[in-house]
């Protein structure tokens, strides 16, 4: 998966779980809960929703690495 | 244009006399000219409401503003074009008020009805019959109490002469020995019903004179001998004498207002009246004094109906005043001003 | 602080101007040798001369008119009529010109007067001394109806009616010219229009003025002691009406009483009643209520007087019925 | 070439009618010279032409009717041209205007066809109608032109009535400020029986029905997401300004040692296909909901001035929404859940709490709501109890905190938990039992 492939992605997931949410406002280093007004339960689901699409699975103590929008490129392009 | 209009400068005159008779020949002319053309413009709808020609009472008007100074303020009714025009209203502010424009004396508020003009102190335009009496009385105390040796001129008709206000006013004026020129415009007739059938006492002017105010009859259709009157009854009120009535005796020749059949008058009455025109009247003095000589007259009408076909184009091209406007001056805008 | 009666807070709100501005005068019919109807201009002929307290003749129209042409003539005219059924003779003027001449010329001539007179029922004058036309007067665009009902207003309203640039026509209950007030020995300045809230309450807004207010007052501190909080709104200024401070009061409790002792019928409590309904439809819990005075020319007889204008009773029962 | 037209003598001046010609073709005429007499509503007038010249036709027969404006005359014009702009050319004007009564008989047509009913003249007919129960389809009407008139309903309405030996049920009279307030409180006014006067409903009944329906907050069906969702929120307002003014509320709090749950969390997850996966907030639920069972007083509504205990735990659990504004919709029987289901449950009502679609069950009947700060949120929340309920449980930020315990100190995962009580119902011992008890299961999760 190249990066661009793993940003469309993210893009796409959370559209399903916060249709107003946008990507490009996340600063570099903020977190996605924080920026995007995420929930647990929004963030599981954005997690949940990167799985499915991979396969991946995402276990959770790898949830760190997936908070912030480099962080998840990193990891989707990684794995 | 209107400057050289009323300039008296293109009819040449013999002596200052003649030059001062042409003047007020002119002006005669120019209120007779463009309440004529009013008529024209009401049977064509551009203008509308009541329109009350004063058409045969120009000498009144004429006469007595000749009398006044700038800073003396003029109280008038609503058949009031000829005293708007005579006190130095603008044709053409005074036409485009009467069709509703903007750009009119009073910006289309008030109508043929309400001429007001602040420059000139012509407060108006009062249409309710004997209403600008006390108003007058009022602005004549302002100038007693400010000492201000200043006339105020009110005229009405003599309908006013039945209402109350009309012997409140005199009485008040006379009491309190106010600066007042009480002109009564007598044409015989409030609205359709003859003086005869509505007063106790039709010799007007001994109404005043129960006031003790000093009273004058004067023939209204001699400009001469209105301004005559009108000089000798301003100076003595100017002079600290008090109020003065001037009963002037005129005649309109047109009905009412448009809408009158006039039934009530005898047509051999009208054309009676209508041998002392005071326009041809003064006209023909003027020539037998040799002071116009042929196709002076004719300059001077062409030359009026210039400034009437202007005022009258100034008017059409006028604007309406914009409905957002509807309530403004219902109340001042500024307070400031106003502080005692 | 001290304690004067209304009618010389009202004597001393004229001595004021008097002293302040010289272009302020006084007319109306016995303001001078007599000492003024109501004795409010008593000693001010003495005071200030017979040009500036001008006794007039009784021709209302007369010298209201002349009220209208002092002021267009830069004086700061203030106008006594002895009592509102008599400026009916003077409606022409105060209707077709003092009111309108600024509209109909087009802006040109604002007309800077200020005419008191006293109105209401409560000494026995009978049906054409005792009415409450003020609600007739607030009917007409380009007046300003002032209606004082403590000394403060009685004494502060003036001035700034003076500095209106348009009519200004102030109604002095009769029935309070003898009421005592608190008021403080410097002047503070009133303003001509808005709304007071005289007393807080949180079940039902009562809206009075000028005589009325003191029997809304009346009518709340019984009511309290049964548990029903009134709120007590004193119009102040009948025309502009200060609707905001009346919606926002009905706002919050729901229940609006109007008391005039004016005529029910198309009367100034009818006006406010349906801007309630207009605009603070949502808001009320229970009909905008009314208690007026009866449809009746007021009776000369002390019982039929008393049963013809709102007493506290009538506003109390109402209230409790508002509530019930 | 001019024309002479029908003057205006009067603004209410629309037509007239020439009743003489003074002058006739080929006679010269003068401006000011009177041509026609002309009779209008009011008199006969005699009117004058405003030009110079000859009369070429006349355009109009004596005693026609015409009008303003309506060529009269052609007048074959003398000397210079009048300058352009100055004549004013009127149209004619329609010989025949539609009178005011066929324009209106016009109308009534169509809209009669238009609605396939009867022809009603008024609103108030319609009204009338509606309120006493009278179906308009069935009456021919009275009026002008068949029009049914306030006679004919009320004639309808008294006959079916001394049939049914009774009038159509009217629906109940209420304030308009109890109208808005239903609205804001999703009450239904047909529900509630009014107090005021002449058994109007009027505020206090619909805040009584308010409460007892237990803030039964529904969006109509018809209204859109936003409006629902915009309903709710003031329906939350509303209920939150009345609780803080009527509910004596007392506060608890505690801080619980989450180390154990946050281990078995971790070792649960890892067992756990992503999309199964648990966060603390369903544990401290679960945990909240078995609590109940200990201390059933903080579980029930408060209604007409006693407490009424709930034997099922539905749970609210407060949402923030995207737009703003709070709701608290129920998982019902909660504490019967295994905390997979739980799980499930939450979710999925976030997600649809999210998008204004909740049901109107999911609105219904929490007997206790919990509200979770979650690990973006602060140390602790103190909450406003959601009447008619009598609790409300608040966690805070999960955190690390410094933990003294048998003299020694260490770092422990922690969370605070509170208790918004109603003093009415519960005091002090009780709901510190209850948190107590929150915490004591949350040391045992696996039995969550």
């Amino acid at each position: 998966m190249t990066s661009d492939e793993a940003r469309a992605l993210m893009r796409s997931v959370l559209h399903s779980i916060a249709p107003e949410a946008d990507l490009d406002q996340v600063a570099e280093g903020e977190t996605l809960q924080e920026a995007l007004d995420l929930d647990s339960i929004d963030f599981l689901e954005f997690v949940t929703g990167l799985a499915k699409a991979t396969g991946l699975e995402m276990p959770e103590r790898d949830y760190p690495e997936l908070s912030t929008v480099e962080g998840c490129i990193a990891y989707l392009t990684s794995h | 244009m209107t400057d050289a209009v009323s300039s008296p400068g293109s009819v040449v005159a013999a002596t200052d006399v003649d030059a001062h008779m042409i003047h007020l020949l002119r002006e005669m002319m120019r209120i007779r000219r463009f309440e004529e053309r009013c008529v024209e413009l009401y049977s064509r709808t551009a203008i509308r409401g009541f329109l009350h020609l004063a058409i045969g009472e120009e000498a009144c008007a004429v006469g007595v503003m000749e009398a006044l100074t700038p800073d003396d303020a003029v109280v008038a009714t609503y058949r009031e074009h000829g005293h708007a025009l005579a006190r130095g209203l603008s044709m053409r502010a005074t036409m485009a008020e009467l069709e509703g424009k903007v750009e009119g004396c009073s910006r289309g508020r008030g109508g043929s009805m309400h001429l007001f003009d602040a420059s000139t102190r012509f407060y108006g335009g009062n249409a309710i019959v004997a209403g600008g009496l006390p108003l007058a009385v009022g602005l004549a105390l302002a100038d007693h109490l400010q000492g201000r040796r200043r006339v105020t001129a009110c005229f009405f008709g003599d309908g006013a002469v039945a209402e109350g206000e009309f012997h409140e006013s005199m009485n008040l004026a006379s009491l309190w020995h106010l600066p007042v020129l009480f002109c009564c415009e007598n044409n015989l007739y409030a609205m359709g019903t003859a003086l005869k059938f509505t007063e106790s006492e039709t010799d007007l002017s001994l109404k005043a004179s129960s006031y003790r105010i000093p009273s004058w009859e004067v023939d209204g259709m001699d400009v001469l001998a209105v301004e005559g009157a009108a000089r000798q009854a301003a100076e003595a009120v100017r002079g600290g004498g008090g109020p003065h009535f001037l009963e002037m005796r005129t005649y309109r020749f047109r009905a009412h207002s448009m809408y009158d059949p006039d039934r009530y008058r005898d047509k051999g009455e009208v054309e009676g009246w209508k041998e002392h025109d005071p326009i041809p009247a003064l006209a023909a003095q003027l020539s037998e004094r040799g002071a116009i000589a042929d196709g002076d007259l004719e300059r001077m009408e062409s030359e009026i109906d210039d400034e009437v076909q202007d005022a009258v184009t100034f008017a059409d091209a006028g604007t309406f005043e914009p409905i957002e406007d509807l309530e403004r001056f219902v109340t001042s805008e500024h307070s400031s001003g106003a502080t005692p | 602080m001290s304690t004067i009666t209304y009618r010389e807070a009202v004597r001393q709100g004229i001595r004021d101007a008097l002293v302040r501005d010289e272009r302020v005068f006084v007319m109306g019919e016995d303001i001078g040798h007599y000492g003024g109807c109501y004795a409010v201009t008593l000693g001010m002929l003495e005071e200030f001369g017979a040009q500036r307290i001008r006794d007039t003749p009784l021709s209302e129209s007369a010298f209201v008119g002349a009220g209208i042409g002092a002021a267009l003539g830069g004086m700061r005219p203030i106008v006594e009529i002895m009592t509102v059924n008599f400026s009916l003779l003077a409606l022409d003027q105060i209707m077709n010109n003092a009111a309108t001449l600024l509209y109909m010329s087009g802006g040109q001539f604002n007309v800077p007067l200020v005419i008191r007179m006293a109105t209401g029922a409560g000494r026995q004058v009978a049906a054409q001394h005792s009415h409450s036309l003020e609600g007739w007067y607030a009917h007409i665009p380009g007046l300003r109806i002032l209606a004082p009902a403590t000394v403060e207003d009685a004494r502060g309203m003036l001035w700034p009616a003076l500095n209106d640039p348009d009519p200004v026509l102030i109604f002095e209950h009769a029935m309070l010219y003898n009421v005592e007030g608190e008021l403080s020995d410097d002047p503070v300045p009133v303003d001509i229009s808005t709304a007071a809230i005289r007393r807080a309450g949180s079940d039902v807004t009562i809206i009075a003025y000028g005589g009325t207010v003191r029997t809304a007052l009346a009518a709340a501190e019984q009511l309290a002691s049964e548990g029903i909080s009134a709120e007590v709104i004193d119009l102040r200024c009948l025309r502009p009406l200060d609707t905001p401070t009346i919606f926002a009061s009905v706002a919050r409790t729901h229940r609006a009483l109007v008391v005039d002792e004016g005529w029910r019928s198309g009367g100034l409590s009818a006006e406010v009643s349906a801007r309630i309904t207009e605009e603070a439809f949502y808001d009320l819990d229970a009909p905008v209520a009314r208690v007026c005075g009866a449809e009746v020319p007021m009776p000369y007889a002390k019982h039929l007087e008393d049963e013809a204008i709102p007493q506290v009773q009538d506003v109390i029962a109402a209230v409790r019925q508002m509530v019930a | 070439m001019g024309d002479f037209t029908m003057p205006s003598l009067g603004a209410d001046m629309e037509s007239g009618k020439v009743t003489h010609w003074l002058v006739k073709p080929g006679d010269e005429v003068k401006r000011g010279d009177i041509v026609a007499v002309v009779q209008t509503e009011k008199s006969e007038i005699e009117v004058e032409i405003f030009e110079d010249g000859t009369v070429e036709e006349l355009v109009v027969a004596e005693g026609s009717q015409v009008p303003v404006g309506a060529v009269l005359a052609h007048i074959a014009t003398r000397g210079p041209a009048k300058a352009p702009g100055e004549r004013r050319s009127v149209p004619p004007v329609a010989r025949e205007p539609a009178t005011g009564h066929e324009v209106r008989a016009a109308s009534r047509h169509v809209q009669g066809a238009t609605s396939h009913g009867p022809l009603v003249e008024s609103p108030i007919v319609r009204h009338l109608a509606e309120r006493l129960g009278v179906s308009l389809e069935s009456l021919s009407g009275s009026g002008l032109g068949g029009v049914v008139t306030r006679a004919d309903v009320e004639r309808a309405a008294n006959t079916s009535a001394a049939r049914a030996g009774q009038l159509g049920s009217r629906r109940p009279a209420s304030s308009p400020f109890a109208r808005r307030l239903a609205g804001e409180l999703g009450v239904d006014l047909a529900q509630v029986t009014g107090t005021g006067p002449g058994g109007s409903v009027i505020e206090r009944d619909v805040r009584r029905a308010g409460l007892t329906a237990a803030s039964e907050v529904r969006g109509t069906p018809e209204a859109t997401s936003h409006d629902r969702q915009r309903a709710m929120q003031r329906a939350v307002g509303a209920l939150m300004a009345r609780s803080k003014r009527e509910v004596p509320h007392y506060y608890l709090r505690e801080t619980i040692d989450l180390s154990t749950s946050a281990a078995w969390l971790e070792q649960a997850n890892l067992e756990r296909p992503v999309e199964d996966r648990l966060v603390m907030a369903a544990l401290l639920f679960s945990a909240t909901a078995r609590a109940v069972k200990r201390v059933p007083e903080v579980n029930g509504f408060y209604v007409d001035g006693s407490f009424v205990p709930s034997a099922s735990v539905h749970l609210g659990i407060a949402i923030s929404q995207r737009s703003g504004g709070l709701i608290a919709p129920a998982i019902h029987d909660a504490d019967q859940l295994g905390l997979t289901e739980l799980m499930r449950q939450m979710k999925e009502l976030v997600i649809r709490a999210r998008e204004g679609i909740l049901r109107s069950s999911e609105m219904s009947d929490p007997t206790i709501t919990v509200t979770n700060l979650g690990d973006r949120g602060v140390e602790s929340v103190l909450g406003v109890i959601y009447p008619p309920q009598v609790a409300l449980v608040g966690f805070g930020r999960e955190s690390e905190q410094p933990w003294a315990a048998n003299g020694v100190v260490d770092v422990r995962r922690c969370v605070v938990a509170t208790l918004s009580g109603d003093h009415r119902v519960s005091d002090g011992i009780r709901g510190a039992r209850f948190l107590r008890e929150i915490d004591r299961l949350l040391q045992e999760p696996e039995k969550l």
